[in-house]
C-alpha cells in the first residue's frame, strides 16, 4: 500500500485511475459522539476502506488535574487522583501515595501493604472486565457486554464492603489504608474468585473462541515488539507484543515481592494477543486475591503520616490495569507538591494507536484500537 | 406580512387562502388543546416515559457507572433506556460527568440536533457544579450553564441505583408534563 | 543503612566517561533512581548514547517543571530499560534546563518516537518549543483554553 | 483441505458459543428490579452524611479537608454547623474521618436526586434527619448450582 499524499490538483486526479491505490483518500473523523469512540475523536485517513493514517484527537476530558493537585493538599488531592480512571481507582491512588511515602520515608505496616495489593488486584479485574464489556459493544456482541458488567458487580460488592464505595474508594492514604478487612470478607471473596474463574472459561467459549471475534482480531492491528518499546507502550499492550514487562515483578512494590504470580505474554502483537493477555491477567489476579487473603498478616493497617511533602524529588510508579502509572513529584516542604507530573498507562499507549490502526480496515477499527485498552479519561487527565 | 397584504388585496383567491390560513392556525391550536386533554395526553406521555433513548455520548468518567447501570445487574432497558447512536431518534442526554469546554460545544450541537421533546439528566457532581474540578481551567461548572437540565443526580459517581432513581424521577416529570413543551 | 548503589554508580560513571564536559550533575537519588543533568546542546547525543550503549530504550514520560523563581524551565525525560533485564527497575531522569525567556530545546522524537505526545503537551502547558518536532501543535487544549500556557506558575486561577 | 477444517472448527466453536448462551437461559435471574428490590448496602457504605447536632462544635475541620469545598459553615443561633451542597460532594468522607468530635457519620442513603440544584443544598437540620429505612433488601450469592443470582438478605 502506498501512502501518497492527497492530490491537490484536479488534473492530477483525472490522470490517475480511481482504482489505483492512493488515488482518492478521504478523511473521516470518528467521535466524540460515536459508539465506537468513547470520549475522544479519531481522525482517520482512508484509502477505500483501509486506514492509511490515524490521528487521535484527545482532550475532550482534559480537566487540568496537574494544576489542581498543585493547589490542594495531598489528602484533598486523593479523590482527584482517582478520577482519571475510576474503574481502576486504587492503582492510580497507589502511585500517588507511593510517591508521597518515598519522599516522607514512611513505610506502611505489612497488613496495610497486603490490603493495598488486594484492592489493586480486585481493581485490575474490574477494569479488565469493563474493558471486555465495551469490547463486546464494539463487536456487536450483546452477551459479552452484559456478562462482564454483571460479574464485575461481584467484585464491586466486595470492594464496597472493604472500602465503603463502589468504585471511587479513596482507600489508600499516605501511611496505609483507611479501613481494616470486614468480618466474613475473606470467605466470600474466595468463593467469588473461584466462581469467577469458572465464568472466565465460559467467556472463552462464548467470545474468545467464537469465529465472530477471532476472524476480526487475529492478525489484525499488529504492533511489533520493537515499535512497542520505542513508542513507550506499557501494560497489556506491551505484553501482548511478547515482552514480559510488569512492574510488579521488575520493581516489586507493596507486598508483591512476597506473592507468587506469573507475567503473561502473547507473542503475536495483534488484537487477539492483547485481548488474551487481559484474560490471562484476570485469571492471575483472581488467584492472587486468594493468595493475599491466605497470607494476610495481622497488625495495624495504618501508620501516622503527616500531611506534608518534604523537599526533594520522587519518581514513583505502579503497574495499573492499563500499564505503568507514574508520578514525578517535587516537594517543597509544604502540604502541597510543587509539581506533580502524572503519567498514566493510557496516555503512554496513545502513541501506539496510529501504529496499530495503520493498514486496518475501517470496520475493524473499533476492535483494533480498543484492544489497546485506551481509556480516554485516563489519557487526558 | 401576509396580513398587510390581504388588507390591500381584493383577490378572492388570496382572501380565501388567508382566511383558510387563519382557520388552519386556529385548527392546529384546537388540535393541540384536544391532544393535551386528559386521556390522550396520558397515552402520549406514557409512550414517551418508557422509550427514553439516551444519546450515545460519554462526557467523562461517570460513563463507567452508566455502563454498570446498563449492564446485567441493573439493566436500564427495563425503563426503556437504551443508548442509541442516532440523534434524531434520541430523547435524552445523560451527561455523564465533567464537561470540558471542548466537549461543551459538541454537547450543545448534539442537543440542538435532537428532536423535541428532549430531556437532560445531569449525572454526577461535575455535571451539576463542576465537582472536584470546579477550579480547573478547562471545564464548565455544570451543565445548567448551557442546557436546561431536568433532573440532577448527585454522587461522584452516583450509584447505578441513584441513576435509576433519577430516570424514574424524569418519568414522573414527563407524566405530569404537557404534550407540547414551550419553546 | 548502607545500601550500595553499584549498578547506579556504574551507569553514572559510564555517562560521565563518555561526556565529561556536558554532564553537569549526576547523582543517585535513591535506589534505582538516577538524576542526570545535561546541557541542552548535547542532549541528543547523550540520548542516543543512553539508548544504544546503555540500553535505555523505553521512554516513560517527559515532565516539564517551571522554576519561575530561578527563571528557568526544567525538562525531564524519564527513561527506563526493557530489553536489558538487569536494569529494568532503573529510571534515569535526564534533565535539561532552558531559560524562561528563550524556552527552546531540541526534540528527542528522533531518538525515542514515544516522546512525541509528551513534548506536544509540554508545548501547550508551558509554551516550550521543541526544535525538530514533527507535529508542533497543541494536543489537549486546542479548543478549551485560549489563555497563556496554564501550567506555568504565574498563571493563577480563582481557587478556594 | 485446510479451508474445510477451518470451517468445521469455526462451526464447532460457534455451536459451543451458542450452547453456552442457551444454557444460561435456565439460570436464575441476575437483574435486580430496582425500585421494588434493593441491594442490601453494607453498613460502612459512604452515602450521605448524618450530622449529630449535639456533638458538632462547628470547628470547620470538615470544611478544611473537603476536597471540593462543598461544605459551608452556617450559623444557627449561637452555634455553627456544616451545610453540605450535594451537587459537589464526592462522598469521600474524609470529613467523617477527620471530625475530632465524631459528629459526622456515613449513612447508606444514596438516592438523593432532585429536580433543581437548590434542593441539593442540605442544611444542618436536614443532615441531622436519620435516613429513611428501605425494605426489600437483596444480596448476591454465588453459592447456587446455576451461577450467581440475587437472593433475599437473611439476617446479615
Amino acid at each position: 500500500m502506498t501512502t501518497t499524499d492527497k492530490p491537490s490538483q484536479t488534473t492530477e486526479l483525472q490522470s490517475m485511475s480511481p482504482t489505483e491505490p492512493g488515488a482518492q483518500t478521504m478523511t473521516l473523523s470518528v467521535g466524540p459522539q460515536h459508539s465506537g469512540s468513547g470520549h475522544m475523536r479519531l481522525i482517520v485517513e482512508l484509502d477505500g476502506d483501509i486506514i492509511i493514517n490515524a490521528m487521535p484527537d484527545p482532550g475532550y476530558v482534559h480537566r487540568g488535574i496537574e494544576k489542581i493537585i498543585e493547589l490542594r493538599n495531598i489528602i484533598r488531592s486523593i479523590p482527584v487522583i482517582e478520577r482519571p480512571s475510576i474503574i481502576d481507582a486504587s492503582n492510580l491512588n497507589h502511585a500517588w501515595v507511593k510517591a508521597i511515602e518515598e519522599l516522607q520515608g514512611v513505610e506502611p505496616p505489612a497488613r496495610g501493604q497486603y490490603l493495598r495489593c488486594l484492592l489493586n488486584e480486585m481493581n485490575r479485574i474490574m477494569s479488565h472486565l469493563y474493558w471486555l464489556s465495551i469490547y463486546g459493544v464494539f463487536l456487536g456482541h450483546t452477551t459479552m457486554f452484559m456478562w462482564p458488567l454483571g460479574d464485575r458487580e461481584l467484585f464491586i460488592d466486595l470492594a464496597e464492603r472493604l472500602t465503603g464505595a463502589r468504585i471511587t474508594y479513596s482507600y489508600l492514604v499516605p501511611g496505609g489504608v483507611r479501613r481494616d478487612l470486614p468480618q466474613g470478607f475473606a470467605e466470600e471473596a474466595i468463593k467469588r474468585t473461584i466462581y469467577f474463574e469458572k465464568r472466565l472459561d465460559e467467556y472463552e467459549k462464548i467470545f474468545f473462541e467464537n469465529p465472530l471475534f477471532t476472524s476480526r482480531a487475529k492478525g489484525i492491528g499488529t504492533l511489533s515488539p520493537e515499535r512497542a518499546i520505542a513508542l513507550g507502550s506499557t501494560g497489556p499492550t506491551l505484553r501482548g507484543s511478547g515482552i514480559d514487562r510488569d512492574l510488579r515483578k521488575d520493581e516489586p512494590y507493596a507486598a508483591y515481592s512476597e506473592l507468587d504470580f506469573k507475567v503473561h505474554t502473547r507473542p503475536d502483537g495483534d488484537s487477539y494477543s492483547r485481548a488474551m493477555v487481559h484474560m490471562d491477567e484476570m485469571r492471575e489476579s483472581s488467584q492472587l486475591i486468594r493468595q493475599i487473603l491466605k497470607r494476610l498478616p495481622s497488625g495495624p493497617v495504618r501508620r501516622k503520616a503527616p500531611i506534608v511533602v518534604p523537599r526533594g524529588e520522587a519518581y514513583a510508579r505502579v503497574e495499573s490495569a492499563r500499564g505503568e502509572c507514574s508520578f514525578y513529584m517535587i516537594g517543597e516542604g509544604g502540604d502541597k507538591p510543587y509539581r506533580a507530573r502524572y503519567i498514566t498507562g493510557s496516555y503512554r499507549n496513545m502513541a501506539a494507536i496510529p501504529e496499530v490502526l495503520k493498514g486496518v480496515r475501517l470496520a475493524d477499527m473499533p476492535t483494533s484500537w480498543w484492544s489497546i485498552d485506551y481509556w480516554p479519561v485516563e489519557a487526558d487527565r | 406580512m401576509s396580513a398587510q397584504k390581504s388588507a390591500q388585496s381584493d383577490d378572492p383567491v388570496e382572501l380565501l387562502a388567508d382566511s383558510l390560513n387563519v382557520w388552519v392556525g386556529k385548527l392546529s391550536d384546537i388540535v393541540h388543546k384536544v391532544i393535551d386533554t386528559e386521556p390522550i395526553r396520558n397515552v402520549i406521555n406514557w409512550a414517551r416515559m418508557y422509550s427514553l433513548w439516551p444519546v450515545n455520548i460519554t462526557t467523562a468518567c461517570c460513563s463507567a457507572e452508566f455502563g454498570a447501570a446498563s449492564g446485567a445487574r441493573h439493566d436500564l432497558e427495563r425503563f426503556g433506556v437504551l443508548a442509541y447512536g442516532s440523534l434524531r431518534q434520541s430523547d435524552l442526554i445523560i451527561i455523564e460527568g465533567t464537561i470540558t469546554k471542548k466537549m461543551a460545544k459538541r454537547l450543545r450541537t448534539i442537543y440542538d440536533q435532537m428532536m423535541l421533546p428532549r430531556y437532560v439528566i445531569a449525572m454526577g457532581d461535575c455535571a451539576i457544579s463542576g465537582g472536584l474540578f470546579h477550579d480547573s481551567y478547562s471545564i464548565v461548572n455544570g451543565a445548567h450553564e448551557f442546557l436546561p437540565v431536568d433532573v440532577f443526580v448527585p454522587g461522584c459517581p452516583p450509584r447505578p441505583e441513584a441513576l435509576e432513581q433519577g430516570i424514574i424521577m424524569l418519568q414522573e416529570k414527563i407524566r405530569k408534563s404537557k404534550v407540547y413543551p414551550e419553546g | 543503612m548502607s545500601i550500595t548503589h553499584e549498578r547506579e554508580e556504574e551507569l553514572i560513571k559510564a555517562i560521565k566517561q563518555r561526556f565529561p564536559a556536558d554532564v553537569k550533575d549526576a547523582t543517585v537519588l535513591r535506589q534505582s533512581r538516577i538524576d542526570v543533568t545535561v546541557a541542552p546542546e548535547r542532549i541528543v547525543d547523550i540520548a542516543v548514547f543512553l539508548r544504544d550503549k546503555l540500553g535505555f530504550d523505553h521512554p516513560s514520560g517527559v515532565s516539564a517543571v517551571d522554576y519561575n523563581r530561578e527563571a528557568r524551565f526544567e525538562i525531564v525525560y524519564h527513561l527506563c530499560s526493557v530489553q536489558n533485564k538487569n536494569q529494568r527497575d532503573i529510571v534515569i531522569d535526564l534533565k535539561e534546563s532552558v531559560p524562561r525567556n528563550i524556552a527552546r530545546a531540541p526534540s528527542l522524537v528522533s531518538v525515542w518516537p514515544g516522546v512525541e505526545n509528551y513534548e506536544r503537551e509540554s508545548l501547550e502547558m508551558f509554551g516550550l518549543r521543541f526544535d525538530g518536532h514533527p507535529h508542533p501543535e497543541k494536543l489537549f487544549l486546542n479548543d478549551n483554553w485560549n489563555g497563556p500556557p496554564p501550567l506555568r506558575k504565574e498563571v493563577r486561577f480563582p481557587t478556594d | 483441505m485446510a479451508p474445510i477444517t477451518g470451517k468445521v472448527k469455526a462451526a464447532i466453536s460457534s455451536w459451543v458459543a451458542y450452547s453456552v448462551g442457551l444454557r444460561h437461559l435456565f439460570h436464575k435471574p441476575y437483574t435486580l428490579k430496582f425500585p421494588q428490590q434493593r441491594y442490601a448496602v453494607e453498613a460502612g457504605f459512604r452515602g450521605r452524611h448524618l450530622l449529630h447536632l449535639d456533638r458538632c462544635t462547628g470547628c470547620g475541620i470538615c470544611a478544611w479537608i473537603c476536597p471540593e469545598k462543598c461544605i459551608t459553615i452556617v450559623q444557627r443561633g449561637d452555634r455553627w454547623f456544616p451545610q453540605y451542597f450535594y451537587g459537589r460532594c464526592c462522598f469521600c468522607h474524609f470529613c467523617t474521618d477527620y471530625c475530632p468530635e465524631f459528629a459526622l457519620e456515613e449513612t447508606v442513603e444514596y438516592d438523593i436526586a432532585e429536580y433543581t440544584r437548590e434542593l441539593l443544598v442540605w442544611s444542618p437540620e436536614r443532615l441531622a434527619r436519620p435516613p429513611v429505612r428501605k425494605e426489600d433488601k437483596y444480596v448476591f450469592s454465588v453459592d447456587g448450582p446455576r451461577g450467581a443470582s440475587q437472593v433475599p438478605e437473611q439476617g446479615h
